[in-house]
């Protein structure tokens, strides 16, 4: 694994517990949902945590965000807590969007995280406003536009790339390629190149291995501070994988992809596994220590889930609040 | 009669017409190996092959031109978008370019083009996939707009859509999928714009779209309770519209609530109403009154969302008050 | 008082608040050194410069998107639609973003975000650059919508839309950019939701929105000379809208004609009619008659056109009918 | 100038007389403008005609087009006649869409013209759906899809060519690069390069001289014939010039451009004096030829204008109908 800017232990450490997290995060998710004690369906991020946590370790908290109907990896990256989340997957009043939005569209204002987005490419347009704003407003926040390789069809993410290059914008595309949208193959929906459509807009490109954490951190940071000084944007495509099914509920995939293929990513490409084994043969960590930190994250789970279930839903009279601003 | 769900007759009514006229294909996402999301569509794609169930990118607007370039030389396209939600993404090709090439070339362009979406929220899925947008459709002239409120119309409706020479876009109730009805063997079409009197009455009318046919129907049950004799009718199709038989049942019963899964505001009902007060307004105890879905976007919570439709115990209540002489707002 | 045209006073009402405000910027199509093909925005960018007056690529999703994320990062963008036609082409981001954000966020994120576009037909531009299109932006909760009938109007509501923490999509009348009206020289405010009795009357109401206003004042001076006296109302804003300003004179008059240039069915004159309806119905001589567009593709041969909008002279004659108890629907 | 495989004389002939047709036609329909006989506004094609007829010139009957806003030029090409042309632009009854379509809409079904759009970049759709129906369809039938260097910021580009590539559609992407897109230069609207955006997709992509005919013709011919053997899409870039204003109305334009520029354009890069050149210098047709060509065309289109100006509206009774289709 390379070595990235942040090399001290408690970077390191904070990198693997906020990949632990968000694993712990999905499977307590998931297991409401098979206790059907969670409303509605939800998308885990399992097998993609390299790519949340290393990308929002490279950023501040005033730094945007914005995430996608798969969204809950990139809302724990960017800081949020499971409390609130909790409660938003249930539709409990104390959720981050007082139970109004839901996994799909769980927003953290408070840590730069715009918002989750049910509609596919959705938020292309929103992240380089952000940008944009950050441009006038001469603040030096730079904004990460997640998205994942079946979003490259929307024609919108041209429209904005060209505008993002035309005006130098400090937005930085993520294309998370997890090698499907939905039920079916990446190749048999994305002709050409994924890279060279951003280059061909005049915007530099990178490919890099979205399983090892500090190789996406590693370039991260370079592109966050390029993109601060005002030489984005930049867009990178990261090759990842999705352990679980397009949602909770897709249970049978051997019509679109091999038990095979899932187990090797799982067993030979998993993120936390690789970080793992490469803080320990580093000495910066032994397995106790990860197992304790993994433990409390646990506990810090269950809480959460426990608390949330207890919680109160929004009052009825909640129903036609928030329509309109004051 | 053997009783198939919506899914088995919309997949039915593709199969036939497929199989009738070679011009038809499907194109949309995973329709094909995946039969779509809710499944609607499986074991087409090994019927008809690829190049008839045609498995698109992430790309509604495209694919929706697609259609209608397609539509326009020869074909019949049956556009899949997969959530109604998503309309607003090709409005510019439905509205702008399908429903207005017929009369732009004065008549020498034809685009016999299906768009199959849905409606209808209360399946937590939130405000990005949960609208029921067929006013929207509706407002535009150039299209027309089908609600199949069960598994037989559903049947029915498509296959006529599909021979229908003009863009039909059809909205499916979501929670109605994995429902059973009555749907005969043979082949059978539904006219446009002819509504179904689902049940006879005389002291009021309810006037149900889609998801709200069955809530009326319901609501007719409990008004029976309370000896009250609710007729309840389908327009099956909004555009075009059975005005003479809506206003028909008005005259005959004086007292109408309309019933719709959109928005209230500016939606379904606010048309219907309309209609019926301008043609009836002398046979009414009462002005028509409207029952749309809570002008507010679907929120997530299983708390809220369920009363922002309309439920058959309301309707009933407001019958009830309406049959009464009791409606506030007449004041 | 001075007189200026609607043009100029929606340039100075853009100039005032981005003085005032420095994070109000405009962006769209040629808004810059061009001023916009209407030239509404002229000298703009002179003095604000092309950080905050910028010119787009023809990528209407696309600016809107990123107005949309501007906004809810602590600007305030005034997005400028070219022609009220290609609101199709940003209905996601206006319809399933901006509109439903401080919803779906629990009221933790806003959308402070003015969409400038406009309406009206007769102009020769056939149907892809003539529609009138705000019955649609109306029926989706989270939207405000204003429909300015004079320079006056436009420039007050402009500004109240800029300062408002919401989406708010304002509808010029195209035909209207070069007609003068008297405007004050300070500064001023018209708060949404707050009809305008422009005439009053006994015998009847005109109701009319944006361009079909100055079509119901000409009607009510043709009324007038018949020696009918009719009231002329301009809601100014269809969302929020000033019910209560409309039932009370439609109770007062108890005969009501609804004038709009958006298409009759399922438009605005169904939703203004159904609450005259349902809240004053027992004041009525006769249902509120709606006047929309035809429901019709917009022609462009000249011939066609300019039967497809209401004129003074059709709504003088349907309020004539209403007046004289003729109305032939009301059977 | 490049010789194409259009070697013969009678084809040589007739490109020069439908570049001659398209400017005549445009010469009168401003005429008709300027004088108020013509309702509502148009876009001019002269300057651009080498473009329409070297690669209509390629095409069968039953190859379709879309085309623009600025469509009189695509129209003529395709095969149109005056008579029902100006009584389109005049509104009138025997116009090619009865007049309900005019300028901006006109289409003309028999030779193949699926309609000029007055949506930037609408008809892209469109014409990758009609190669969607000749290949479902098994006929062999091309479409070329026109629009112009502006168009080349609307997404919807991408997501049809996307799918175009995937599926090998027979459509041919045809933009006019004329420098301008309303009031606004190509360079500050369109980022990187708009050849490598469709390479991007792996499209094939040409960047040609749109003045010079018989180089625009010869590569037509070329990607045509490989598109009818199912070897497309192809992507042309055409560089070429309006001379007029964006619309007939745009008249003083040297905020956006120069008196200069336009000059150089029309007196050294004129696609059809440049043609006649050649066909002179290669001893084809004397100055005397040409001037002959050009008078019928003249007179053709006087005595089509003054029919259409006295051709009647249609009835009143029409406007409801053509909603619908029977
Ligand atoms: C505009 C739109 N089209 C379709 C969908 C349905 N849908 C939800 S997720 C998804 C696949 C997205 O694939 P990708 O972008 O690769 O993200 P991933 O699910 O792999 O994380 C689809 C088609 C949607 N939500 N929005
Ligand atoms: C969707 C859309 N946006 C904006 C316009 C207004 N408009 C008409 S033509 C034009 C410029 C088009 O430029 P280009 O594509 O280069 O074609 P050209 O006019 O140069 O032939 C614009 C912005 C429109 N008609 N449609
Ligand atoms: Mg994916
Ligand atoms: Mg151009």
């Amino acid at each position: 694994m390379e070595n990235g800017p942040n090399t001290n232990t408690d970077e390191y450490l904070r990198i693997y517990a906020q990949m632990a997290r968000i694993r712990t995060f999905e499977d307590n998710a998931n297991q409401l949902y098979l206790s059907a004690k969670m409303p509605g369906l939800t998308h885990m991020y399992s097998g993609q945590e390299a790519v949340a946590v290393g990308i929002c370790e490279a950023l501040r908290t005033t730094d945007k965000v914005t995430s996608t109907h798969r969204g809950h990896g990139h809302c724990v990256a960017k800081g949020a807590n499971f409390k609130e989340m909790f409660c938003e997957l249930l539709g409990k009043e104390e959720g981050y969007c007082r139970g109004k939005g839901g996994s799909m569209h769980i927003a953290d204002q408070s840590n730069g995280n715009l918002g989750a987005n049910a509609i596919v490419g959705g938020s292309m347009g929103i992240a380089t406003g952000a940008a944009f704003s950050a441009k006038l407003l001469g603040t030096d926040d730079v904004t990460v536009c997640f998205f994942g390789d079946g979003a490259t069809a929307q024609g919108l993410l041209y429209e904005v790339m060209n505008m993002a290059a035309l005006w130098k914008l400090p937005v930085i595309y993520a294309c998370e390629n997890n090698g499907y949208s939905e039920y079916t193959k990446t190749a048999e929906i994305a002709a050409g190149s994924i890279t060279a459509r951003a280059e061909a807009f005049g915007i530099e490109a990178h490919t890099v291995d979205g399983q090892d954490v500090l190789a996406v951190n590693a370039l991260s940071e370079r592109l966050v501070a390029r993109a601060r000084r005002g030489e984005g944007p930049f867009f990178i495509e990261l090759m990842t994988y999705r352990y679980h099914g397009h949602h909770v509920g897709d249970i049978n995939r051997e019509y679109y992809r091999t038990k095979d293929e899932e187990k090797h990513w799982r067993d030979d490409r998993d993120p936390i596994t690789l970080f793992a084994r490469h803080l320990m043969s580093e000495g910066i960590a032994t397995a106790e220590d990860l197992d304790a930190i993994r433990a409390g994250i646990k506990d810090e789970a269950s809480a959460a889930v426990a608390y949330a279930l207890a919680a109160k839903y929004p009052d009825v009279s909640e129903v036609d609040m928030h329509v309109y601003a004051a | 009669m053997r009783e198939i769900t919506l899914s088995q007759a919309v997949n039915e009514a593709l199969a036939e017409e497929m199989r009738r006229d070679p011009t038809v294909f499907i194109i949309g996402e995973d329709v094909a190996e995946a039969g779509t999301p809710f499944k609607v569509l499986s074991g087409l794609v090994e019927e008809f092959g690829t190049h008839r169930v045609v498995d698109t990118p992430i790309a509604e607007p495209g694919f929706t031109g697609i259609a209608v370039g397609a539509a326009m030389t020869g074909t019949r396209p049956v556009v899949d978008l997969m959530f109604g939600d998503f309309l607003f993404l090709i409005m510019d090709q439905l509205c702008n370019q399908a429903a207005k090439t017929h009369y732009m070339s004065g008549g020498k362009l034809n685009v016999p083009l299906v768009l199959r979406t849905n409606l209808g929220a209360t399946r937590r899925s939130a405000a990005q996939h949960s609208q029921s947008l067929h006013a929207l459709v509706a407002h535009i002239p150039g299209l027309k707009v089908a609600l199949p409120s069960s598994a037989y119309e559903a049947k029915g409706l498509m296959k006529t859509a599909i021979r229908d020479n003009n863009p039909v876009v059809i909205f499916e109730d979501k929670l109605m999928y994995q429902e059973k009805a009555p749907v005969p063997e043979g082949e059978f079409l539904i006219p446009f714009g002819v509504a179904n009197v689902l049940r006879e009455g005389h002291d009021i009318t309810l006037i149900g779209t889609s998801s709200m046919v069955q809530v009326c129907a319901k609501a007719a049950d409990i008004l029976a309770k309370d000896g009250i004799s609710a007729e309840v009718i389908d327009p099956r199709t909004i555009v075009p519209l059975d005005e003479a038989a809506l206003v028909k049942s008005a005259k005959k019963t004086s007292r109408v609530i309309v019933v719709d899964e959109g928005h209230q505001s500016f939606g379904v009902t606010s048309e219907i109403a309309s209609r019926i007060n301008e043609k009836a307004f002398y046979h009414l105890d009462a002005p028509a009154l409207r029952m749309g879905a809570m002008d507010v976007p679907v929120p997530f919570s299983p708390a809220l969302e369920d009363i922002t439709v309309p439920t058959p115990e309301g309707v009933a209540e407001a019958a009830r008050k309406l049959v009464r002489g009791e409606m506030i707002h007449a004041a």
